[in-house]
């Protein structure tokens, strides 16, 4: 579905990520890991477009998107999460998802239209909001929400969108333990339908065991390992470079 | 009320004669503007005897301060026309002058312009008239430095926009005109380094430069002047702006042959010794004259013409009147209004000049040519 | 060849006139992130003090140690009134930077009003040495000794930053505290202060520029400052924001475009040059010459 | 013994809310005292409250008192200067300075800086002193965030969720470096990896609505499965944040 | 740091996004409608309001400074569009209102058109100019966007002043020949038309604003203004959404110019200084940026003070101070820096703010008499 090849992104002399290519599968729930500055964040910057590669491929559905804008590529059903959370501050959470479903559903460029009068927006927003439990939430100003509920509107944005490749970038940091498996549940759910794939970057392994089919270990740039969750905790490079003695 | 209503002009015999002043109390002009005023009230009191009235009519005056802005100036005249005035006055700046011009005409009331020097206020309509003097009287002067202009070489260094361009134009007619080649040298008003300029005007080796040039930058324009050997090296001839402007000039001063409208002792006229009695300070400048004699006008306008605009423009045209300059007419085809003007010297230093005139002009040498009235 | 020589010396001269007036905005802007508009009335407040101390303070003047004495008082003056602008008007208002930009606005229509309202709205003549006025013969140019005199206090100017930035911790302290105010005061340094310093440093270097932009001028009048100030701006953006030393290259390449495109091209043209540069710069450069935030 | 710091009937409004309503509690003067609660309970809000960076729009009130003195309403900087270390939720780096230079900011005014001590702890430091913090991996800027605030001599050190975001290996990095600065220094620490807590914490206080749920010692309350349950939303057995198959688990210390 | 100016202009929920919490719901929909109504009855009444007005109501004075703040309150709403709606900070705005002023002139007074047909080509040829530098200038984005927004609008300014070809009178301007215009626009008794004119444009305005904030489009300009990047990722192009606000804003701009040239009856370069711009900013933010109401009230409030404060200066109330206070005090422009910094102190969030912060005042002073009794 999603694939890169010789993905590279170089600033100066330092490879920030240094060819990396892999694959992931209609369905497929690939987790990354890695150490902190690793390049996963970069590396999604580089699949949504939001940086350009000096280097290498990027295909969806085995079409060349290298070349294409962010927002072309969100069209053709790219979609994503950010690490620190990106909400529309000033916009109620409702509008967020709002907003989110409409750029999805097209009609955004009508002037002279009433937002607020389509229904099936707004239908579809509440649906949204309503899987990742911030219904109640709706008329809040998304600046205000607290952190947990912040990247629990990232998943409702994400979700509007309806994208077949969603990247998740570390969507349990700073949760509190108290709504980790509401959450678990909720991205459990995002494969479950008709073919989705996803890719996860979470430090939080049980988090990453539980959902994972496939785990990719990215280090100074560079895909170390791809492999099935057990033979990447066996991988003892893995163990001396990421995980280190447990607690 | 009904929206378009105003208020009657006042056929009262008795009631006060309305004038409004829309001028610059405030902005770039304002010492123009103060000196405009002090002029007109010296004028009303010396056309009025004092009394202040004609004949048994009160001149009421209304002053507006338009801080320089067309649109302000244009909303007051507005407002004054709507509360009946029938004779307005001021306009220190020439784009005021310019846009207040045409609503006296469409209201049909008498607009006399002020110090603004634009060529184009005269003949602008035939309820425009003008109390100061124009930029082609300026042009005139200076060629009378020159003796006779044929062969010579004449350069212009003016400011880019309408002023520059109304008196490289006048140039080009009064001294190209009578045979001199006349050539430009233009540059930015806002220019702040003018060693370029100079440079370009020394290359030129013109027999005449003539400067035109207003605005704060003047001093240090005359000083690389000077520095770059233009001023010693050619007849430069400029117009001599108000007092307090005289010591920025320093040393360049010297060298530099003046054509005035007005400063203190270039006339000894009845009237210029009774604006002197009346003015604060007792020293007459630049645009006293220009608020003396639109007082004057006033005066005569309402003298002859009681309430009846009509009346008033037929007063106005073609009178001759005593002014602080000397002699001074209306000149009835464009209502240009023809007045002397001066050639002067400044001398001194530090703070300290005096201007002596060196030769006057009468109000027929100077005159500007007639253009058609075209409103 | 002497009027390309004369060109260049005094479009240095017109240059260091602007990094001058630029390099007080671009450290207040690219340090304290106040795009301050009340610049130029720094600006006249220098020139006018200094003109007044040169007829009214006992042992200034317009010649030799008089004038020093003048000019101090000048800066002096900037910098007091820096220094209350920005405890009175802006350190209320840190973090807000839009009403920053607007109390600044506000600032410099009414102080450039009480100046006008004060000494009037003519220009007046400025006390400066007699050699100011003299020109030095270089290679055939007469060059004005103004433009020599600003060129050596630009160079001094931007010496004195560069030292300040690089060997005080000042420097640091506000490079931090632009990033991030609050965090360094969490490391027990009172951050506040540092930015009254750049305030009263950007009022100093202002005052400096008004008083030796008064001996460029011969006169000195309550708009000067505003109408150097959009040059200095350009300056500032070309130069990358906040970059001193950018500031400096920007302000070499403006008045040297200026001065031989007023030359050789038509009139007014040198002004378009300089607002093409502008835009160029940007659109190639978003972030400038420099290209790099609050450094020395 | 007498507690370093004792916070009393502190309330905390923000932009017209009430985030902190009366919260009571005390700090122990040695070992680490954890502070824990869900999202958006207020802990962040608490802590900055101690060293006085209530926002602009908020405001205060009750008492917070350390060796005598009441420190609400005190400037931040001479709280800090006055052995208050306050390592700050998200990092806060100044990315622009370089490694050396942040630390050189944190030097205080009086006092020798111990940067052997730091480098001893964090060698990385030493080595990348040039780079900018900006260009640091998250759990090295995480290290220098820490490493800032132990250069001088502290009486009291506020931390505020250091293992968000960081890999597993440096979440233990940390866990040591705070164990071994704990053993000096009283900490306050606000932290949602459980395992860490159960490593560090002697002493513990649960916030929820704005108010202290409960205090008392750490060690109680995580044994207690109900207890755990019902204040923090998780079972005991749910040790987020380590690898429920690798490696064997340390003894909780 | 370098965005830093234009990352919040201090956020406001737009008002159409927001449901509405009104005391009467039924009502609210149509009290703009009323103002309308009363706004445009205002000629018919003769009261007069001394201090604030210098003649009755309906005198042409009152009126034509009524005019005109009416059109800067138009030009204020239709800048906040930019500004406190999409989040960019235009420093050159004045130059599609310049364009619009001069264009129509140009084409009426040196063109001889029909005054129609200039008004049309004017609009469209601002529209058209917005698109163009629009388009170029949005390549890049905060400060530099400012400022390059700025350099277009200086040499707007600087070809206005060297008066190429005699066509723009340079700096001083040039009237307007009315000779073609319809006679309901010209003379002091018709400029209640003007007033009229005014306040067509300004319910235009305000209802273009209006419904394109409630749009689908307002709703990813909304978002622009938050979160460029996260537009882009969620597959909306942030270039073309933010061409479209600027060009409209232009159109609007330019149109404004063509309702205040008729008004002034001229242009003069004043329009196209930066000042302008940089005055249309301290309008929206003293209203209140991405409010309904705010920018508009912040603009005639401006032009209000701005031409009155000249009546203020020379007053003889200011007159009779002593010389220490009545020197700065006939400076209207001192004056008026000083109302923008106390306003910015005492009214954060503009006047449209002033509900919300005026809301506990009132609260206590309609609660204090149940205490009583
Ligand atoms: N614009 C940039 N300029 C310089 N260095 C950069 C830039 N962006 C990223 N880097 C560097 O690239 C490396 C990879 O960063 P990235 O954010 O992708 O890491 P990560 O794997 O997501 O780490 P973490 O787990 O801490 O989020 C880091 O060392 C970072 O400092
Ligand atoms: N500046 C502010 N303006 C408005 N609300 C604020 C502000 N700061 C904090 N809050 C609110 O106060 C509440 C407590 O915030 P705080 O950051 O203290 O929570 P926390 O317990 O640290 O949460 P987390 O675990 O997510 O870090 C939250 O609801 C937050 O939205
Ligand atoms: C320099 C002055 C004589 C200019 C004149 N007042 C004008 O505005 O045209
Ligand atoms: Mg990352
Ligand atoms: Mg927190």
């Amino acid at each position: 579905m999603l694939a890169t090849r010789g993905l590279t992104w170089r600033i100066g002399e330092v490879a920030i990520v240094d060819d990396v290519a892999f694959d992931l599968a209609p369905g497929e729930f690939l987790g990354v890991i890695g150490p902190n500055g690793a390049g996963k964040t970069s590396l999604f910057n580089l699949i949504t477009g939001l940086r350009r590669p000096t280097g290498g491929r990027i295909l969806l559905d085995s079409e060349d998107i290298t070349a294409l804008p962010p927002h072309r590529r969100a069209r053709l059903g790219l979609g994503r999460t950010f690490q620190a959370s990106s909400v529309f501050g000033s916009l109620t959470v409702r509008e967020n998802v709002r907003l989110a479903v409409q750029a999805h559903r097209g009609g955004s460029m009508r002037l002279w239209r009433r937002a607020a009068a389509d229904r099936e927006v707004a239908a579809a927003a509440d649906a949204a909001l309503d899987r990742v439990g911030l219904h109640h939430r709706g008329t809040a100003l998304a600046g205000t929400l607290a952190h947990g509920e912040k990247r629990k509107l990232e998943i409702a944005l994400l979700l509007a969108g309806e994208p077949r490749v969603m990247l998740l970038d570390e969507p349990m940091a700073g949760v509190s333990a108290e709504d980790v498996p509401e959450l678990v549940a909720v991205i459990r759910s995002l494969t479950g339908d008709d073919g989705r794939s996803v890719l996860m970057v979470e430090h939080h392994m049980d988090v990453i065991l539980e959902l994972a089919d496939r785990i990719a270990v990215m280090h100074h740039g560079a895909l170390l390992a791809c492999d099935t969750p057990d033979t990447v905790m066996a991988n003892a490079t893995v163990q001396e470079a990421y995980l280190g003695e447990q607690l | 009320g009904s929206p378009q209503e105003t208020a009657a002009g006042g056929g009262d015999s008795a009631a006060p004669v309305k004038v409004g002043l829309v001028y610059s109390q405030s902005g770039p002009l304002a010492s123009y503007g103060k000196q405009y005023i002090e002029g007109f009230k010296a004028g009303l009191d010396y056309a009025t005897k004092g009394t202040g009235k004609v004949g048994d009519r009160k001149i009421e005056l209304t002053e507006v301060d338009d801080a320089g802005d067309p649109a302000k100036a244009v909303s007051a005249a507005k407002d004054l026309i709507g509360k009946g005035t029938k004779i307005l006055a001021g306009s220190t700046a020439s784009g005021v002058a310019l846009q207040v011009s045409p609503i006296a005409a469409q209201n049909k009331v008498l607009f006399i312009s002020g110090p603004a020097a634009t060529d184009a206020i005269t003949g602008a309509n035939r309820y425009t008239f003008r109390s100061g003097r124009q930029s082609y009287q300026d042009v005139v002067t200076a060629k009378s430095f020159i003796g006779d202009p044929t062969g010579k070489k004449v350069v212009v260094f003016a400011q880019d926009g309408a002023f520059g361009d109304a008196n490289e134009a006048a140039v080009k007619a009064v001294i190209g005109g009578s045979g001199a080649t006349v050539s430009s040298v233009r540059a930015p008003a806002s220019a702040t380094e003018f060693t370029p300029f100079a440079s370009q005007i020394k290359a030129a080796k013109p027999d005449l430069l003539f400067v035109a040039w207003a605005g704060t930058t003047a001093p240090a324009m005359w000083q690389t002047l000077d520095q770059q050997g233009v001023l010693s090296s050619t007849t430069v001839v400029t117009g001599l702006d108000i007092r307090a402007s005289w010591p920025t000039f320093g040393a360049a001063g010297s060298k530099i042959s003046f054509l005035s409208h007005y400063f203190d002792g270039a006339s000894d006229t009845e009237a210029a010794k009774a604006a002197k009695a009346k003015i604060p300070g007792g020293t007459l400048d630049l645009f006293h004259p220009d608020g003396f004699a639109a007082a004057q006008m006033v005066v005569r306008a309402v003298t002859e013409g009681g309430d009846d605009v009509d009346k008033m423009i037929k007063a106005l045209e073609g009178w001759s009147f005593d002014g602080v300059k000397g002699p001074m007419t209306v000149r009835a085809d464009d209502h240009a209004l023809i007045q002397p003007m001066f050639q002067a010297k400044l001398t001194g230093s530090g703070t300290d000049f005096t201007a002596t005139a060196e030769k006057s002009l009468t109000g027929d040498e100077a005159a500007p040519p007639v253009t058609r009235m075209k409103g | 060849m002497s009027t390309v020589i004369l060109l260049a010396l005094t479009g240095l001269g017109l240059a260091a006139l602007y990094f001058l007036v630029a390099s007080g905005l671009s450290l207040v802007f690219g340090l304290a992130d106040v795009l301050n508009f009340a610049h130029g009335l720094f600006l006249g407040v220098g020139a006018y003090a200094t003109w007044w101390a040169s007829g009214n303070l006992p042992g200034a003047g317009p010649d030799g140690f008089g004038f020093v004495l003048a000019v101090a008082f000048g800066v002096a003056a900037g910098v007091l009134v820096a220094v209350l602008v920005e405890l009175v008007l802006i350190r209320p208002l840190y973090s807000r930077t839009i009403e920053q930009v607007l109390v600044t606005v506000g600032l410099s229509l009414a102080g450039v009003a009480l100046l006008q309202a004060t000494w009037g709205a003519d220009a007046r003549p400025f006390p400066r040495p007699g050699w100011t006025r003299q020109v030095t013969g270089i290679l055939g140019a007469n060059v004005p000794n103004a433009g020599l005199l600003l060129i050596v206090a630009a160079a001094v100017v931007l010496g004195a930053l560069l030292a300040f930035l690089r060997w005080t911790r000042y420097g640091l302290v506000i490079r931090a505290g632009v990033e991030n105010r609050e965090m360094v005061t969490a490391l027990g340094i009172d951050v506040r202060r540092a930015f009254t310093l750049v305030f009263a440093i950007g009022g100093a270097a202002a005052a400096l520029a008004g008083a030796l932009g008064g001996v460029y001028f011969g006169t000195v009048s309550p708009g000067q400052g505003g109408s150097l100030l959009i040059f200095a701006f350009i300056v500032v953006v070309i130069g990358g924001m906040g970059s001193v030393v950018g500031s400096a290259y920007a302000a070499v390449a403006v008045g040297l475009l200026q001065q031989f495109v007023n030359y050789y091209g038509p009139s007014g043209l040198g002004d378009v040059c300089v607002v093409a540069l502008l835009a160029v710069v940007l659109l190639l450069r978003p972030q400038g010459f420099a290209g790099k935030v609050a450094t020395a | 013994m007498d507690p370093v710091l004792t916070v009393e009937d502190l309330s905390v409004r923000i932009a017209g809310l009430h985030i902190l309503q009366g919260v009571s509690f005390t700090v122990a003067p040695t070992g680490v005292t954890v502070l824990l609660g869900r999202n958006g309970v207020g802990k962040t809000t608490t802590l900055r409250a101690i060293v006085g960076l209530t926002p602009r729009n908020g405001e205060a009130s009750g008492s917070i008192r350390m060796a005598g003195g009441d420190l609400l309403g005190r400037p931040t900087h001479r709280l800090v200067r006055g052995g208050l270390g306050y390592v700050p939720e998200d990092r806060d780096v100044f990315a622009g300075l370089t490694v050396a230079e942040n630390l050189r900011l944190a030097e205080r005014r009086g006092s020798v800086p111990a940067y052997d001590k730091v480098f001893a702890l964090f060698p990385e430091l030493d080595r990348r002193g040039r780079q900018r913090a900006g260009s640091l991996s998250g759990g090295q800027q995480q290290m220098l965030a820490i490493g800032r605030v132990l250069l001088n001599d502290n009486r009291l050190l506020l931390v505020d969720e250091p293992t968000k975001g960081l890999a597993p290996k440096v979440v233990t990095e940390v866990a040591e470096v705070l164990e071994r600065v704990a053993e000096s220094v009283p900490v306050l620490l606000v932290e949602q990896n459980l395992a860490v807590v159960r490593r560090l914490a002697r002493d513990a206080v649960v916030l929820a609505a704005g108010r202290v749920a409960w205090a008392g010692s750490a060690t109680e309350l995580l044994a207690e499965a109900e207890l755990t349950r019902s204040l923090l939303g998780v079972g005991s057995g749910d040790h987020h944040g380590t690898p429920a198959t690798a490696g064997p688990r340390k003894d909780e210390s | 740091m370098t965005g830093s100016m234009v990352e919040a202009p201090p956020a406001h929920v737009p008002d159409e996004l927001t449901p509405g919490r009104s005391r009467w719901p039924g009502l609210r929909p149509y009290l703009p409608l009323v103002a309308l109504a009363v706004a445009a009855i205002v000629p018919y009444s003769t009261v007069n309001l001394p201090g604030i007005f210098e003649g009755p109501l309906n005198s042409p004075g009152t009126l034509q400074l009524l005019a005109v703040c009416l059109v800067f309150g138009g030009l204020a709403a239709g800048y906040d569009l930019l500004f406190g709606r999409t989040g960019m900070l235009s420093f050159g705005h004045a130059l599609y209102f310049a364009a619009g002023v001069y264009g129509t002139d140009i084409l009426v007074t040196r063109a001889g058109l029909p005054l129609w047909q200039a008004a049309l080509l004017t609009i469209t040829g601002g529209t058209v100019l917005a698109a163009l530098l629009g388009a170029v200038a949005l390549r890049t984005v905060g400060i530099a966007f400012a400022m390059v927004t700025l350099a277009f609008a200086q040499v707007g300014a600087i070809l206005v002043a060297r008066d190429f070809g005699g066509l723009t009178g340079g700096e001083e301007g040039l009237p307007l020949d009315v000779s073609g215009l319809p006679a309901a626009l010209v003379g002091v008794t018709n400029t209640v038309n003007l007033y009229w004119l005014a306040l067509a444009y300004l319910a235009v305005v305000v209802f273009v604003v209006h419904r394109v904030s409630g749009s689908p489009t307002g709703r990813v300009l909304a978002g622009l203004r938050d979160d460029e990047r996260r537009i882009g990722v969620l597959g909306l192009d942030p270039y073309l959404f933010k061409l479209l606000a600027f060009t409209l804003a232009g159109g609007l701009a330019a149109a404004a110019g063509v309702v205040y040239c008729l008004i002034v009856g001229g242009a003069s370069p004043h329009v196209t200084s930066s000042e302008l711009t940089l005055s249309l900013l301290v309008m929206v933010v003293l209203g209140g940026p991405g409010t309904r109401w705010g920018p508009v009230l912040g603009g005639i409030l401006y032009m209000y003070l701005d031409h009155r404060l000249t009546a203020f200066g020379s007053s003889e109330t200011v007159d009779a101070l002593p010389a220490v206070l009545s020197r700065p005090l006939s400076q209207p422009l001192f004056v008026l820096g000083t109302v923008f910094i106390l306003a910015v102190y005492f009214f954060p969030g503009g006047l449209a703010g002033l509900r919300t912060r005026l809301a506990p005042l009132t609260r206590t002073l309609s609660r204090r008499p149940d205490r009583r009794s």
